[in-house]
């Protein structure tokens, strides 16, 4: 997330030409597609890499000397560099792919157990694992259910009203007893950009792993793994212009190397007996089953492209939208953010609350006006609940996003306030 | 507009002068019903005595639909019979299964036949449900309680 | 698979202009696809399909009160009805959408452990589960592990000579201490159609479920879960003509109901607090993070294309094809066919041995004919050591197989012969 | 035909009339290596004596090239110094590696040359390499076992 060099500026007429539903009429308005942080859209070359990938190349991967099996492999294999490269890991190697964040997040849940022969993993009562209060479901519930399983201590740090970690207690949440900390990159639902490097260091003080849910940075942020210092990151492919059904886990070779296979099928083993089994080598020994290939190959497209037009300009872009919006927002007397009103590490993902008018009505008489926004617990309801909300609107943006956009919000919540006065 | 569908007039003033609202007491059974995707939650308490809803009591957070719905579920319930409050359910939830295309029974529905445009949207569907599910689950539960006979047909 | 009823005829030629990829040329030669077994190939109307989701509708589902959230919703939940009606499925509801068959297989085989509420769910020591030596790997490999997570015993039913499962243990190994029976229907590597019925009536005798892993049955044969009679039924869209990255488990209601989450995150969960969490009823709760939207439209799609095509006249096509392929073979001196030689009960997927040759050197010499075929163990190594073979060379068919791409294959085994005389 | 470039005459050879196979002792250590995706299994044993490679014995099931890749091994590190033997490892992984673009030293892989044709089939690269990984991996133990010191540079 160094952002010292002046970004080169984004041409977001350019981009949007790329994203064909961006074409698109909704209720008679022109779209203005303001829920990127649920999934983003998708532009042509990466439609047109799956469609080619189809029409041309596909076959089962790994297992085969045929000519289409050979070159759907190196697709697969080639994307899984693509991806490497984009996070900064040091080997392909390290990168598994996976369904989705969701998935990957359960994956190094399930490395830990009562019986987990490396003691990194081995999980029982008396340890602990560390949240935060503004996770995303995927990085709470999977910690609770492992909770459940062994009788460890799920912990959490707090939230500031401005909508900041609250790090007053760290030393006091992570100590030796942590075994890991697992941690939200980029709030979903608040904006927050974490201050993930203090909590790694605090926690590698006390030798616990940190896991970091990358799923709203990877699409958004510059993100080099080797700078943010964790062990695992979680991201996935549907926010950062590439397919649903397809996500990443990137953890440092040698846990993947101590971790026991969580899904077991084909390709992720060495040797089966009806007796028993031997596994293969990271990453493959996490992806068992046949892997969504024309996904990967659609996520490697993804990577080319956010790499083309750049992520320092992909950010330098969005943050100057959530300048915008914030400033725009601040003219609505009814609206009170829910999460950072200034720009020190936040992104463009804005929740807010109109007074007197639930969120379910807001999106609704916004999608009237083709304003698309999410309405909801953003997937995070503790938060909501820190919060004293039953919900959220959300206005979330990404490279495509235009300031008419948030001036279409902006005119759509006039609307809201006709309705319901 | 689309809108004026959907937020008929009806629904707006039982939103904004909601009928029959807060938690009474004494009550034969309490339902809590939670929207898991949108945070909806409703409290419902029911009374029932002689084959009688007696009271249907409520304490809704919400949206406007949501709200409304409540609000019109106590209009038609309130000193309704047991077998009439299971009708008007039926005639509720077949009208929010219908997409729009069922032609409700005003005789029956009342206000809630204001209620047609939202079904026509499937993510508010489940907010005008939300009530109904509550009272249905509460009502049954009162009438266990009352050791009063649920008529067969609908229970 | 009951075929009295005349199958109305498949036009081949007709079926073929519908997959772009087979006019391809591979090292020169025309592809003869014959690898369906391992993945399909894909019609245009699937390909359109997700092409036009995601350039008109494309949005997260189920948390949405906007347009295109609803759409995507709709496009989502109308995908699953579709792949219920087309396996007979009482209810949409009874349909979990997973990525694969490999993970419908290990969400069943988590449910199940030491401290299941449900007493049909509780395994431990003096418990069996009992599989076959003919499974593919992801119907052994997660079993293997449930055993050793929780001390029951894994049993399996042997293969005779001419490559059935030998019954004859039957009811020395599906007992009172069998939990679970799971058996391929169809095998990937045999090509034998397994007589599940029997299986079936003697596990239910017993108070066991019966899991049948449909990967390839699905595809080919008409399949309707009433008249299976199992309780879990596996599958994976990219077998039939649907994207990678898309599967489902079909299991009874009460059984779903009965099943505790698997993976943990959004869109499972019903109240989230931190210090605890419940959970959405079925399929949702087993539908952890942003599911593969646009790949469950691509098999609804795919769903629509067979049926339009119609079951009956695929498995016809293919029976033809099996009859065609294995007197062909048969002309080849040097061919060992592994698994039946007869056409009862068994599909166009025929594994065979070259005298001499070792399979992944037929496979090449194959390939520089454009004659794709899979060479290796087909993630059935236990079924090639009953065997006695490392590996076999495998040519499958599907409906846009031709006996003009069998011909072709015989002409290649010809080149086989020359090149390792 | 591209195929001649995969099945040069050399390599059919080698896999015809396969070199010094056959399991043989005394031998300081043995080595089994599988390559799970195709089945392909070799038994590897070698003995080091005075630093060099005294005998390299084995057993292979597997494919064409995977055999005359044992065959060819065989010759090139039999009596080699444990050193050049490492070298020839070296070299031979590099080919392979290359993906077809990497020129080899006839003088150093003598038949192995033959193999540059394989490097440019991903699929077929691992049978190549599998009885070098099996034979680098008994020689680091045999040494170890002779406690003979293994060349820096390649350990
Ligand atoms: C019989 C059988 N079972 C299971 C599988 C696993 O399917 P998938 O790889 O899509 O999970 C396959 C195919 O690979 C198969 O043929
Ligand atoms: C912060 C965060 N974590 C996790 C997830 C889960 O991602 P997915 O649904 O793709 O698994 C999301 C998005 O939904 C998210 O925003």
């Amino acid at each position: 997330m160094t952002r010292t060099i002046p970004a080169p500026t984004l041409d977001v007429d350019r981009v949007r030409a790329d994203f064909p539903i961006l074409a698109r009429l909704v209720n008679g308005h022109p779209l203005a597609y303001l829920d990127s942080a649920a999934t983003s859209q998708k532009p042509r070359p990466v439609l047109d890499a799956v469609r080619e990938y189809y029409e041309r190349h596909n076959a089962n991967v790994a297992r085969s000397v045929h000519t289409l099996g050979t070159e759907a492999t190196e697709a697969y294999e080639g994307a899984r560099a693509k991806v490497a490269g984009f996070i900064g890991a040091g080997s392909a190697d390290e990168v598994v792919f996976t369904k989705n964040s969701t998935e990957s997040i359960n994956l190094v849940a399930h490395a830990f157990s009562s019986m987990a022969a490396d003691p990194r993993f081995r999980l029982g009562p008396g340890d602990e694992i560390v949240v935060s209060e503004m996770e995303h479901h995927s990085n709470l519930v999977p910690w609770q259910l492992l909770c459940q399983r062994t009788g460890a201590k799920l912990r959490w740090f707090g939230i500031t009203e401005a909508g900041r970690l609250d790090l007053t207690d760290l030393d006091r949440l992570v100590t030796e007893r942590t075994k890991l900390v697992a941690l939200v990159h980029y709030s979903n639902i608040l904006g927050t950009i974490n201050p993930t490097a203090t909590v790694v260091a605090r926690a590698r003080q006390v030798g616990a792993l940190t896991l970091l849910d990358a799923s709203q940075s990877v699409p958004h942020l510059p993100v080099d793994v080797g700078v943010l210092g964790a062990d695992f990151l979680a991201f996935t492919g549907h926010k950062m212009c590439a397919p649903t059904g397809i996500g990443g886990l990137w953890a440092r070779a040698d846990l993947l190397e101590a971790m026991p296979p969580f899904l077991g099928g084909g390709s992720m083993i060495e040797t089966v007996l009806m007796t028993g089994s031997t596994y293969a080598p990271p990453p493959a020994r996490f992806e068992a089953g046949t892997p969504p290939v024309a996904k990967a190959v659609g996520l490697g497209a993804a990577v080319d492209y956010l790499r083309g037009i750049g992520m320092a300009a992909v950010a330098e872009h969005e943050k100057r939208l959530t300048a915008y919006a914030l400033d725009a927002l601040a003219t609505v007397p009814e609206i009170r953010i829910i999460g950072p009103t200034d720009l020190v590490d936040r992104g463009a993902t804005i929740s807010f609350a109109f007074a007197g008018v639930h969120p379910h009505d807001v999106g609704q008489v916004l999608d009237a006006q083709g304003v698309q926004v999410r309405v909801g617990h953003h997937c995070a309801r503790p938060t909501c609940a820190r919060f004293r909300v039953p919900a959220t609107t959300r206005a979330s943006c990404y490279l495509y996003t235009t300031t008419d956009e948030i001036d279409a919000l902006v005119r759509a919540l006039a609307v809201v306030r006709k309705v319901f006065a | 507009m689309q809108l004026d569908q959907l937020y008929q007039e009806i629904i707006l003033d039982h939103y904004k002068h909601p009928r029959g609202c807060g938690l009474r007491a004494p009550y034969g059974a309490e339902a809590h019903h939670v929207n898991p995707t949108c945070g909806d939650e409703i409290t419902l308490r029911v009374r029932v005595g002689g084959g009688r809803v007696e009271d249907c009591s409520y304490d809704a957070t919400g949206c406007s639909i949501s709200q409304a719905s409540a609000s019109v579920l106590f209009e038609l319930v309130e000193g309704a019979s047991v077998e009439e409050a299971l009708r008007d359910h039926g005639a509720f939830a077949e009208l929010m299964a219908g997409r729009g295309t069922v032609e409700p029974d005003e005789e029956v529905l009342q206000d809630a036949v204001a209620f047609v445009g939202v079904a026509r949207y499937p993510a508010r569907v489940k907010c005008a449900l939300l009530p109904w599910m509550a009272f249905k689950d509460a009502l049954l539960r009162a009438v266990g309680a009352a050791d009063e006979r649920i008529p067969a047909k609908e229970g």
